[in-house]
């Protein structure tokens, strides 16, 4: 089948402002939006910038907005949207060129929240045990793979200063792990006033999440954890 | 731009990460990788990672030794496996330690998992050896080694791609040359001891498991500054991609009780490894699957079978392959607990690439001799823990064990050595690369050769081969490599220029294919995952060795070195 | 250029305030759709502005009953909604000098009106507008 | 990290309120503007009702003066506009507690959605029959 892309484009060294460009292109309905994206960049515009890698949805560097929606380029399917297809880059960010953002705050919200497993206690000889009922606590946020369509998504990054809802989940990994000794450091982090305060249950974040992560319950989780543990 | 580290780690997968924990807070150290770390293509592991726990049920690391050996059909340095399988145990434990979300037991330890290839009691049966995170165990690595390095203060240079290694004329390394892909500027790294763990070259192969970023630059980079490349004609084929996407579809599925039918419904597995079935080797089931469809017996006479789960309880299936159960109702539109999956083997993993020894420093000879500083680590590296075939879940181990093994040489190495003067004009040669890629004014468009490379691979060089069909290969090979000197790309800018990247990863891809066709051109058996129809047999007597090639100024050149033998006679090899 | 900064150190900040108008976000709300609602249904709904003047709430206002309902309506309503402006100013407004000046704003809109809200419903006598209209008429 | 870094990593990167017509919105994001801006419009309207409520104090001349304006046909539909603006916020807020403090209710976030349109139907529709019908009489 034949499908238009509206691609957003920008090259600082060229552009003073982003613009949109359309490519028509010859696609199966069971290809991804990464497939038509290659294969503009390979036969017809090799100038067409974006990141991917794993081309299946586990490495992250593909969000973007696809007809308006955070998705990994690599997660949709042509025949899900239909002929006309819109792309954009992730809102909130600098734009590095065209699809391409700049990552680096996203990563440092993320450096923010001590994310590795704190426990000065000598460990044992083998494993630290963990009941599989403790290990379930936290099983839904070690999913996370860093892709930003979460932050991206959520109206209040948008607009102000706050931690996002993936740094929270990556918080809410080591918070509910019961090998971790760090919640009180964390949680005070968490509640200072970029913390979880900002959060207005928007569920955009959920939405887009492509890997199915319930991105606001552990938002909520980690409420109501400060809400009874430090009040 | 200069920058001078102690140590300075090229790719930020399991391995690159694991070195770099052991060097962080100890030395200077700093990891570039052109993809953000938490992208490298570890995360995309599925399976498990193996070591002798037996936490579930009897199992000894000399069992884990013999397999290795067995499965890498008696091509693997016996030495490297045995510090491979005792280690893999503290190296798991201390992944545990550092955070890592396995699976557990219902008294909380470490839960196991069946995988191909391990068995109990030297060949027996299966046995549980895969520690585990649901399908994610890859992913649970990358982010757990990442997240150590954050707290070890790690410094990284995120999207530098390498593009040169520097060593001296007296054969030191000293640093490599990198280039910023955000602003398109070089920066020399000077090093006293440079790690390569860049990863795999499935890319080589049109259908493969492999991300679009794995191009083997660090195996290619070493291949132009001289180092041989060893055991390259063993490139395994995982049987269950899906198909025609070469979506990795995990050896766990069969582990859990899955089974592979052709078109006619048969478990055609009983015909070929009437002990382990399904969960036999990779190599042998990925020829049996072609052997099936060779003889009319693919799905409706086409080129895939069937795996099939649907005899599963669907809790195991949403719950221990959760990822694999989303790959396939997102890409195939079909639900793993109904429906049979379409699968085709895909291009998986290099058994081969630079040769190191146990302490991961890179040897350039017969000899084992070892080039002062320079160390790899993880796929790009051949310590032949794998031999001419590896199994399933030992890679993951390869990474940790071997990642952390070299990172501890490097500590010692550079305690113990100053820093070595850089060549002159470090970076001549990478800036004549970009110079030349974006100036020149061709014909040919990267994507097309590519793909022609690809295919061209596939047919060749794949699950099946002859002598003709090699022949054939470094022919196109060689015409591919005329028609990439006629390249044109259309982005001439220095800003996140993707198109240049691709066009030098093709460069590297070139490299890696024909090192890849001219030792297995030579290799007269077949072997683990080299098979060549026109010598069916696997041949002891004249080819129990490692090849070595080399790009010399008179062309390649192929030499060998013995097996390290230490516990285990070759046999022949039946599941 | 992505050269990652050195990860931040382990530090103790201290919080509270966003926790504290969270909570009173839910408790305020909770109330105030018993107070808010049950003041309009009454006095927009079941009687209409057509029958409202200031007889009438001269009248209600002789029960300490309603008087304390609708203090406590507009104490809680105030907070609830300015505190909700504030949210909107943080997140509209970034330049630090033009926020603290909004802030500022919110804070004394909330002192002015209390008082004056305050002043209108517990100071209000009826009897001395009646003596005067007597007085007057 | 700091309020500080913080700070200086946003200002680098934002695109402000223009960004929310870049996003198709879900379900969410529309309930969360609602909420705001009927809450931002019913504290407007409460800024006013306690200046007028003030004006009691000066008599029922001044003040029944002032209720003409609240008699005004534009307003008597802007009244009708506040109740609406109200019981939505109302109901949504109980949508917000809930998802709060209830723990599964992560899992019905599009019914409760649904449900307070339900709800605000439920409320709203008589109301506005009565207090139309009031206008017309
Ligand atoms: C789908 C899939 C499933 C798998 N499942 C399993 C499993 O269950 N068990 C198992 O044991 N093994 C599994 N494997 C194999 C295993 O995952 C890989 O072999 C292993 O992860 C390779 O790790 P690595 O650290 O060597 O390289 P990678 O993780 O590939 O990392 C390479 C790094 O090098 C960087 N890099 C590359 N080139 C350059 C350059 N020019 N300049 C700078 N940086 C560069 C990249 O950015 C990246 O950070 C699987 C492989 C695949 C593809
Ligand atoms: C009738 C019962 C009410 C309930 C149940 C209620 C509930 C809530 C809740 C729970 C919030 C917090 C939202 C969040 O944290 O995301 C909120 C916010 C808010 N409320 Fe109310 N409220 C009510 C009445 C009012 C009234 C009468 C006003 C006006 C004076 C008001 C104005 C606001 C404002 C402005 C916000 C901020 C919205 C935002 O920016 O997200 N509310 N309300
Ligand atoms: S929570 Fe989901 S959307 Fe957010 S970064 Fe992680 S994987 Fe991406
Ligand atoms: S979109 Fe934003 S407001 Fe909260 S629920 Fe998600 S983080
Ligand atoms: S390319 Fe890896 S997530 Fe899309």
């Amino acid at each position: 089948m034949q499908v238009t892309l509206r691609i957003q484009r920008f090259n600082p060294e060229t552009d003073s402002k982003p613009y949109y460009r359309e490519y028509t292109v010859e696609v199966e309905p069971t290809d991804r939006v990464l497939d038509a994206l290659n294969y503009i960049k390979w036969y017809q515009d090799g100038t067409l910038t974006f990141r991917r890698s794993c081309a299946h949805g586990v490495c992250g560097s593909d969000a973007m907005r696809i007809n308006g929606r955070n998705r990994l380029a690599c997660k949709v399917l042509i025949k899900d949207l239909g002929p006309k297809i819109t792309i954009e880059p992730l809102l909130g960010f600098r734009i590095i060129r065209d699809l391409v953002v700049d990552m680096e705050p996203f990563f440092a919200q993320y450096r923010a929240v001590m994310p590795y497993l704190i426990n000065d206690e000598p460990p044992p000889v083998r494993e630290r045990l963990q009941s599989p009922e403790e290990r379930a606590l936290y099983d839904d946020t070690t999913k996370c793979i860093l892709c930003a369509c979460c932050t991206a998504a959520c109206p209040i990054f948008w607009t102000t200063e706050w931690l996002g809802p993936a740094a929270i989940v990556n918080a809410h990994r080591f918070l509910f792990d019961s090998r971790d000794r760090a919640a009180e450091e964390r949680l005070a982090i968490l509640n200072q006033k970029f913390g979880v305060w900002r959060c207005r249950t928007i569920f955009n974040c959920t939405e887009a999440c492509p890997r199915g992560i319930q991105v606001t319950n552990a938002i909520e989780q980690v409420k109501r954890r400060i809400l009874f543990e430090q009040s | 731009m200069y920058h001078r580290f102690d140590a300075v780690i090229v790719g930020a997968g399991g391995a690159g990460l694991m070195a770099a924990a052991q060097l962080a807070g100890q030395c200077n150290v700093a990891v570039i990788s052109k993809l953000y770390p938490v992208r490298s293509h570890t995360g995309a592991a599925q399976g498990g990672i193996a070591a002798a726990l037996g936490n579930v049920e009897e199992d000894h690391w000399i069992w884990h030794m013999f397999d290795t050996v067995k499965g890498g059909d008696y091509l693997v340095d016996q030495d490297a496996a045995e510090v491979l399988a005792r280690e893999a145990i503290d190296a798991i434990i201390e992944l545990e330690h550092w955070g890592f979300p396995f699976n557990r037991t219902p008294d909380g330890r470490i839960d196991q998992r069946r995988f191909g290839g391990h068995t109990r009691n030297f060949g027996e049966g299966p046995v549980r050896r895969a520690c585990y995170a649901a399908d994610r165990t890859g992913h649970m690595i990358l982010q757990t080694l990442y997240q150590t390095a954050l707290k070890k203060q790690v410094t990284f240079f995120d999207e530098f791609m390498m593009l040169d290694l520097l060593l001296t004329d007296d054969g030191v390394c000293t640093g490599v040359v990198a280039m910023d892909i955000e602003t398109g500027e070089l920066h020399i790294f000077h090093a006293k001891a440079v790690l390569l763990a860049t990863g795999g070259f499935g890319r080589v192969y049109k259908v493969t498991s492999n991300a679009l970023a794995a191009t083997g630059d660090g195996v290619a980079i070493a291949f132009r500054r001289g180092i041989p490349l060893e055991d390259m004609e063993f490139y395994q084929f995982h049987p269950t991609g899906i198909y025609k996407m070469g979506i990795l579809l995990s050896e766990a599925c069969r582990g859990e009780g899955g089974i592979l039918r052709n078109g006619l419904g048969e478990r055609f597995m009983e015909r070929y490894a009437p002990t382990l079935l399904d969960l036999a080797p990779r190599d042998m089931v990925s020829r049996a699957i072609y052997q099936e469809i060779r003889a009319g017996r693919g799905v409706d006479g086409k080129d895939y079978v069937w795996l099939d789960l649907t005899h599963l309880p669907p809790e195991v299936i949403e719950t221990k392959l959760p990822d694999i159960t989303d790959f396939v109702r997102t890409y195939l539109g079909l639900d793993p607990v109904k429906d049979l999956i379409p699968i085709q083997p895909t291009a998986h993993y290099a058994m081969g690439g630079i040769p190191t020894d146990v302490d991961g420093r890179v040897t350039i000879d017969e000899k084992n001799t070892p080039i002062p500083g320079l160390y790899a680590a993880g796929e790009c590296a051949c310590v032949s823990v794998h031999g001419a075939n590896r199994l399933g879940t030992n890679s993951l181990v390869d990474l940790v064990v071997f990642g952390r093994r070299a990172g501890r040489h490097m500590l010692t190495f550079v305690r113990e050595n100053d820093f070595h003067p850089l060549p002159k004009e470090p970076d001549y040669r990478a800036r004549a690369e970009v110079e030349w890629i974006l100036e020149n004014e061709g014909t040919e468009r990267v994507a097309t050769l590519r793909a022609e490379l690809q295919e061209a691979m596939m047919t060749d060089a794949g699950v099946f081969r002859t002598g003709d069909g090699l022949k054939r290969l470094q022919q196109k090979l060689g015409e591919l490599r005329t028609r990439y000197s006629q390249i044109r790309i259309d982005d001439k800018s220095r800003t996140f220029n993707m198109e240049l990247v691709e066009a030098i990863e093709l460069g590297f891809l070139l490299d890696c294919a024909e090192a890849i066709a001219a030792s297995a051109l030579a290799r007269e058996e077949s072997r683990g995952a080299h098979y060549r129809e026109d010598f069916p047999a696997r041949d002891d007597a004249n080819w129990l060795k490692h090849t070595l090639i080399a790009r010399t100024s008179g062309g390649l050149q192929l030499s060998y070195k013995p097996v390290v033998i230490t516990r285990f006679e070759p046999k022949e090899r039946v599941y | 250029m992505t050269v990652a900064r050195p990860h931040i150190g382990r530090e103790r900040p201290s919080g509270g305030f966003e926790l504290y108008s969270w909570y009173f976000f839910r408790i305020s709300g909770l109330l105030l759709i018993f107070l808010a609602i049950g003041h309009v249904v009454i006095m927009h709904v079941i009687n209409t502005v057509d029958e409202i003047d200031w007889q009438f709430v001269a009248d209600r206002w002789n029960s300490p009953f309603w008087r304390a309902y609708d203090w406590l309506m507009l104490f809680l309503a105030l907070l609830h909604g300015l505190n909700g402006a504030r949210l909107a100013v943080d997140d509209y407004i970034r330049p630090q000098g033009w926020r603290v000046l909004a802030h500022s704003i919110l804070w004394t809109l909330a002192i002015v009106f209390l008082i004056i809200g305050s002043i209108a419903v517990l100071t209000f006598d009826p009897s001395r507008f009646e003596t005067l209209a007597q007085a007057g008429g | 990290m700091t309020t500080e870094t913080m700070r200086d990593v946003h200002r680098a990167t934002t695109r402000g309120i223009t960004a929310y017509r870049g996003y198709r919105p879900p379900p969410g994001m529309i309930s969360w503007a609602f909420h705001r801006i009927t809450g931002l419009g019913v504290l407007l309207f409460l800024l006013l009702h306690i200046v007028d409520i003030f004006l009691v104090n000066y008599g029922p001349d001044t003040f029944n003066e002032l209720l003409f304006l609240y008699r005004h046909p534009v307003f008597r539909i802007g009244e009708i506009i506040l109740v609406a603006g109200l019981y939505y916020h109302a109901a949504n807020g109980v949508r917000i507690i809930l998802i709060d403090f209830w723990p599964a209710a992560y899992r019905y976030e599009r019914q409760l959605f649904y449900g307070v349109i339900a709800v605000f139907l439920a409320g709203f529709l008589p109301t506005a029959i009565l207090m139309i019908r009031a206008i017309l009489t």
